[in-house]
Formats: C-alpha cells, structure tokens, sequence
C-alpha cells in the first residue's frame, strides 16, 4: 500500500514538473521518522528559520497536514502520531482562544514553549550525535597496537567476559526458561460449519426476509462467544447465497442483515439496491 | 633524570606499549615497582611521543598508545569493521553520553519515542555504555552512562572534552525533564544540577516535585 | 633531517605499530609514499628505540616491534593469558549475581542442567565468586554470590546497579517478542486470573508462555 502511494506521488510530481513540496517529501518518507518530535523537528528545519524563532501555530498546522494527507492515503500511522496531531489540535484552540485565568493548567504558550524546548532539546542531540561521530575513531582513524604482547603485567584479569555477555546470559537463560509447552486448548467459539446447521435448520420455516441474527442459537451478548457466533451465521449464510440456496441483502451500511430462502426470490424488493454485505461487530 | 626513573620509564613504555587496550592508572601503579609514583613517568612518556607516528593518549583514568591521527590518509592498516550506527542509536548514544546518568524514560522524553529494543543492546555490546546505578525515585530505574571504550574509541580524554559541551550547558538544553516541567525552573540552574531533586509525573498528568529521602530507597523496592 | 623523512618516518612507526605481523620490507616500501628509500628510515627507527623500553626488530626481512629483551624479562611473559569464559559459565556467572546467595542445588534448578564442578572452580579462580556461608536447610549446602572483584570486572558500583528484567527487555538482551494481547476473554478463567501468566504471539504464529515480570507494567506496549 505505502509503495503504491509512493510511486503515484511521484507519478503526480513527474506530471506537473515541479520539485516536490516538503510534505509530499515528508509523506514519501514517513518510514524514516523516529516518532513525531522528530516529524516535527523536520518540518521545522524545511522553514529555514532560527528554532528559537519558530512559529508553533504555523508548525502545529504544517503537522496536522502531514497527518491529513497521510490518512487520506491510507497510509498506516502509529497511534504516537496520532495522539500528537490530537494535542497539536488542543494546543492551536488554546494558542487562538483567549488566555484562561485557570491557574491550574499550563496556557498555550507555556505549551508551544514546552514543545519548542523540546525540539531544540532534541536538535542539540542530534547534532552532537553527528559531532560524535564525526570524530577520529579507532579503529578507522587511529589504531591500537597491531600484535598485542600479553604478559601478566598488563592485564587486568585472566578471564575474559564483558557485562554485556553477563546480561546477554542472563537474559537469554531467562528468556529460553520461560518458554513453556503451548498446549492449545479446545475452542468453544462457533464454526461455520455450526452456522450452516443453523440456517438449513431454520431457514425452510422463514420464507420471508428474516434478521440473520434471528438463526443465533443464543441471544448476543457483546463477549467474543457472541461475535462467533454472528461471524459464524454470516459466512455461512455467504457460503449458502454462493451456493445459491439463499438470498442475502443488506439496506445500509452497518445495518442488519437480511436472508431468506432463495426459492421466493420474486416476492420482495428485488429491485432495491444491494449494500455490499459489511457488519460491523461490536 | 635518575637511573631508576628511566628503567621505570622503559617498564611503563613496554607496559603500555604491548596493550591493545588502555589500561587503567590502578593497573599501572600495582605493575610498577612499590611505591612508584607513575604520574611523572606519564607526563614525561607523553611528551616523549607527542610528536611522533605513535601517541600516548589518556582515555578516562586509563592510558593506551595509539597511532596519530593525523596520518590516517596514508597509514594503511587493517581497517576495523565499525558498525554503523542507526539513526536511533547514534542519537540514544549522543543523549546517554551527554545527559548521563540518565534512565531509559527520560531518553525517551528527549526522543519523543518510545526505545525500541536493538537500540541499548548494540551500544551495550559495543561497550559504549554501561549501567550506572538506579535512580532514587519510585520504581528505582536504572540509569545508563558511558564507558571508558567510549572515551577510548572516540578519542577522549574526559567527558568534559565532548563536541559543544560547553556551549549546551550554556543553552539550558540539558536539562533532562519532561519539557512543560522545565518551564517554570528553566534558568533555576541551582534546581536544575541538584541530582537529588526529581521529578515524577502522575497517571492525571499533573507534575510533582519531590525532594529525595535517602531513607525511604529501599521502601520503594 | 628533512621534514619529509620526518614525515615518513612517524608513518613507518605508525605502520609498524598498528600491523599484526611483522612486515616484510617489500610490504613496507609499497605502504610509503612512492620511491622512497626504507633503508635510512629504518636504521633511524632502529636507533631511536635502541634504549627504550620496546625495541624495533628485524627477523629475516621482516620488522616488529618487541618489548626490550631485559623488560620482557621483568614482565614475566605468559602465552594465552586470557581465557574466555564457557557460555556455561557465564551463565552461572548471571545467575549467581542475580540471585545471590545461591546453592549449587538452586543454581541447577535454574539452569535445568547440572551444573559442573569445573564451571564454579572457573569463576572462583576468576576471584568473581566467593561463598556465602551456609544454608540452614538439611545438608547445610555452601552459597554462593559474588566478590568485589567481580563488581570491579564488570565496572559496577554495586550489586544493585545490575538492571532488572524489564531494563533487560527494553535493551533488546531478552527475546521479547511482540506480544498481542490474547484472545483469552472467556473459556479459561482460571488462565485469566492468573497474574503469573501472560501470552505472547510471535510473528510467526507460534505461542509462547512467559510469565509476567511483576515489575513490569509496559509488556504490551
């Protein structure tokens, strides 16, 4: 799905022969981000202005672009992404509304100032990461004696062993102990082949139009026994309209779901149109 | 320069110079005939090489002969496999060295995202990191700093000579809390380097200060 | 002596510093810059270490650095030095540090393997373990925990800075899969009560049981 949207954005941008903006950029790339402060963060730097400088508003609206624009191309987003683009949303009608004289909760500005911080907190690592890594290192820079001579002077201890293969140990032996034989216990939840038996039971003394949910064996209760059992009566009354032995119809989207058998096809509404069949179990 | 202090000089020149790794003062001092103080022998050993195509160089409290950096275009030697670093790791790295001691929560205040495993564990295997003891706040979080390798593989002397320290310090930017909580102390530098008051964050959001009792550690165990 | 011999020279100690094998004199010509002679370089590198604690050495055409002959002496030299610990022993290692005082018998129990006289004999000559004194069950068995050398090895301050299980899983040390939370909401009740047992669902559809670390209140996310 994310390829797909990848190769349409750069469809459109070939078609109209311009670079792209920053945030179909940024829509190219939503693997590439380590949460949102770092989306935020990027968005940030493409205004070229000074961080201390930046306008939260203008960032908080950029922000819930991107979102947008990722949702309406379906695009799969962490809910950390989500509950960001929430608050952003929180913190613009705070930053727009008049200041509260609630003393209690921080103000819009003390918010955008936190979130400010935080970028610059955060621009300050990694920059520091690339200085660190742009460091002689040993090993690629300098080096360490070639042909070491061991002798018992210069070491500290006979025996090698790092805290990492300590922790690696221990976690591991943890891990492996607590592994357990899965001993797949019996399912009580209702199988198709359970919903067919329902329906042929049933369905020569309902000629009419009937609620699917009339064929449950039990009444619904909301528990995942219940949701079997309705997805249980709904692939088999599928299997059985396939099969041509029923009909099935539904009126609206989420609405309920209607059978009967095939053979009074004539008798009723044919000429309504059909929603395509999607229940939603609550 | 007495006799014996240019063999002593000669044993800590074959001590070091037949280590691959650095090795600590305390090593060199028990090494070395009783009583020797090796802090003369170190500053004359360094400035015998400080010229030359092998350096002694100090990473933490710990000394190693290296090659000197500036003739790396020409010196052809084996070259390590340096693995590259994430983006993730060499920004958990340049947060846990910067901000240490810090708990794996509060990286993840800086960051914004939650650690995903793979991240500590490569730069634990690396032996840039370590534990550093647990936080006296509820829960006792462990807390992660750097290692003596760090210094060594990045040429080192002391913490104090990482890139732009200063000018962060300066910045305010180190300050490690949740960012709305820095708001109402940010410039209280008082507050702020005082390891014993922390901070804490309830399930309602709402923020506490809490002064540290020593007493109450193991209670909250 | 020109700058440029003063140049290459520092390269050849560099060289010849950082190589692994001693370097045949055709190598080293090849790793210089172009057309120079070796010979002058390598009779002044000679020269100036002649009195120092290492010495350089020629073996057929090949050249090394070696400790000085009379320090070597000093120095005791021992080949194989270093031992690497069998995974079995460092995993009596984890579990001795972890669940300190510990008996041979418990220690067993936890590995689910015996465990060999060797393996404690090994981490008591690494001076990393000590025993503890005795238990006052029947048999009065030894305990066993760790030493101070080993809180030295392994750059800990204190027992107490060795991370929990849930600093484990977060670092990546510990297998954690991700896990899903289970379809357990009817059928097995006594399951559901049971705080001790969590389900996982691995990627590739096999289940594993682990039980829940109490301290651990992040499993799922």
């Amino acid at each position: 799905m994310a390829e797909d949207m990848e190769t349409n954005f750069s469809k459109f941008e070939d078609d109209k022969e311009f670079a792209p903006s920053s945030d179909q950029r940024l829509v190219l790339d939503v693997d590439g981000f380590a949460g949102p402060i770092d989306v935020l963060l990027t968005l940030a730097r493409e205004q070229k202005v000074d961080l201390t400088q930046i306008s939260i508003l203008e960032l908080a609206d950029q922000y819930l672009a991107w979102v947008a624009k990722l949702r309406q191309a379906n695009l799969e987003l962490a809910a950390d992404y989500l509950v960001m683009a929430a608050w952003l949303a929180y913190l613009k009608s705070l930053l727009l509304l008049p200041t509260s004289t609630d003393d209690e909760e921080p103000t819009g500005e003390e918010m955008a100032a936190a979130l400010q911080f935080q970028l610059l907190r955060l621009e300050s690592m990694q920059q520091a990461g690339e200085k660190l890594l742009s460091r002689d290192q040993l090993g690629r820079d300098f080096f360490r004696r070639g042909n070491p001579e061991k002798f018992g002077y210069n070491l500290n201890s006979a025996f090698e062993a790092s805290i990492y293969d300590l922790l690696k140990a221990y976690g591991e032996h943890t891990h492996r102990s607590n592994v357990k034989i899965l001993r797949v216990e019996l399912s009580d939840l209702y199988s198709t082949d359970d919903g067919l038996k329902w329906l042929t039971k049933m369905l020569g003394s309902m000629p009419d139009w009937t609620s699917l949910l009339q064929f449950l064996p039990a009444e619904i209760k909301g528990d995942l026994v219940s949701r079997s059992m309705v997805a249980s009566a709904l692939s088999a009354a599928l299997q059985l309209t396939k099969q041509g032995e029923l009909k099935i119809r539904q009126t609206e989207t989420f609405g309920a779901v209607y059978v009967r058998a095939a053979q009074n096809a004539s008798e009723f509404g044919g000429n309504k149109s059909i929603h395509p069949v999607e229940i939603k179990l609550k | 320069m007495s006799e014996l202090f240019q063999y002593n000089l000669r044993l800590l020149e074959a001590l070091l110079f037949a280590s691959e790794n650095p090795i600590p003062e305390k090593i060199i001092a028990d090494r070395l005939p009783g009583g020797v103080d090796i802090q003369p022998l170190l500053r004359k050993l360094t400035a015998m090489y400080k010229n030359r195509g092998v350096n002694l160089v100090k990473a933490g409290n710990n000394w190693a002969f290296r090659t000197a950096p500036d003739i790396r275009a020409q010196l052809v030697v084996e070259k390590e496999m340096i693995r590259k670093l994430s983006r993730a790791a060499v920004e958990t790295l340049a947060i846990i060295s910067y901000h240490q001691p810090i708990t794996r929560a509060e990286i993840e205040e800086i960051r914004g995202v939650s650690v995903s495993r793979g991240t500590l564990d490569v730069l634990l295997e690396a032996a840039w990191i370590r534990p550093r003891g647990r936080r006296r706040t509820p829960g006792r979080p462990v807390t992660w700093g750097t290692t003596e390798s760090f210094l060594d593989h990045f040429g080192l002397e002391s913490l104090d000579d990482l890139p732009g320290l200063d000018d962060l310090k300066a910045s305010g930017l180190m300050d490690k809390r949740p960012a709305i909580q820095t708001l109402t102390t940010r410039g209280n530098v008082a507050l702020m380097k005082d390891p014993d008051v922390l901070e804490e964050v309830t399930n309602t959001g709402s923020v506490v200060w809490e002064p540290l009792d020593p007493d109450q550690d193991d209670v909250l165990t």
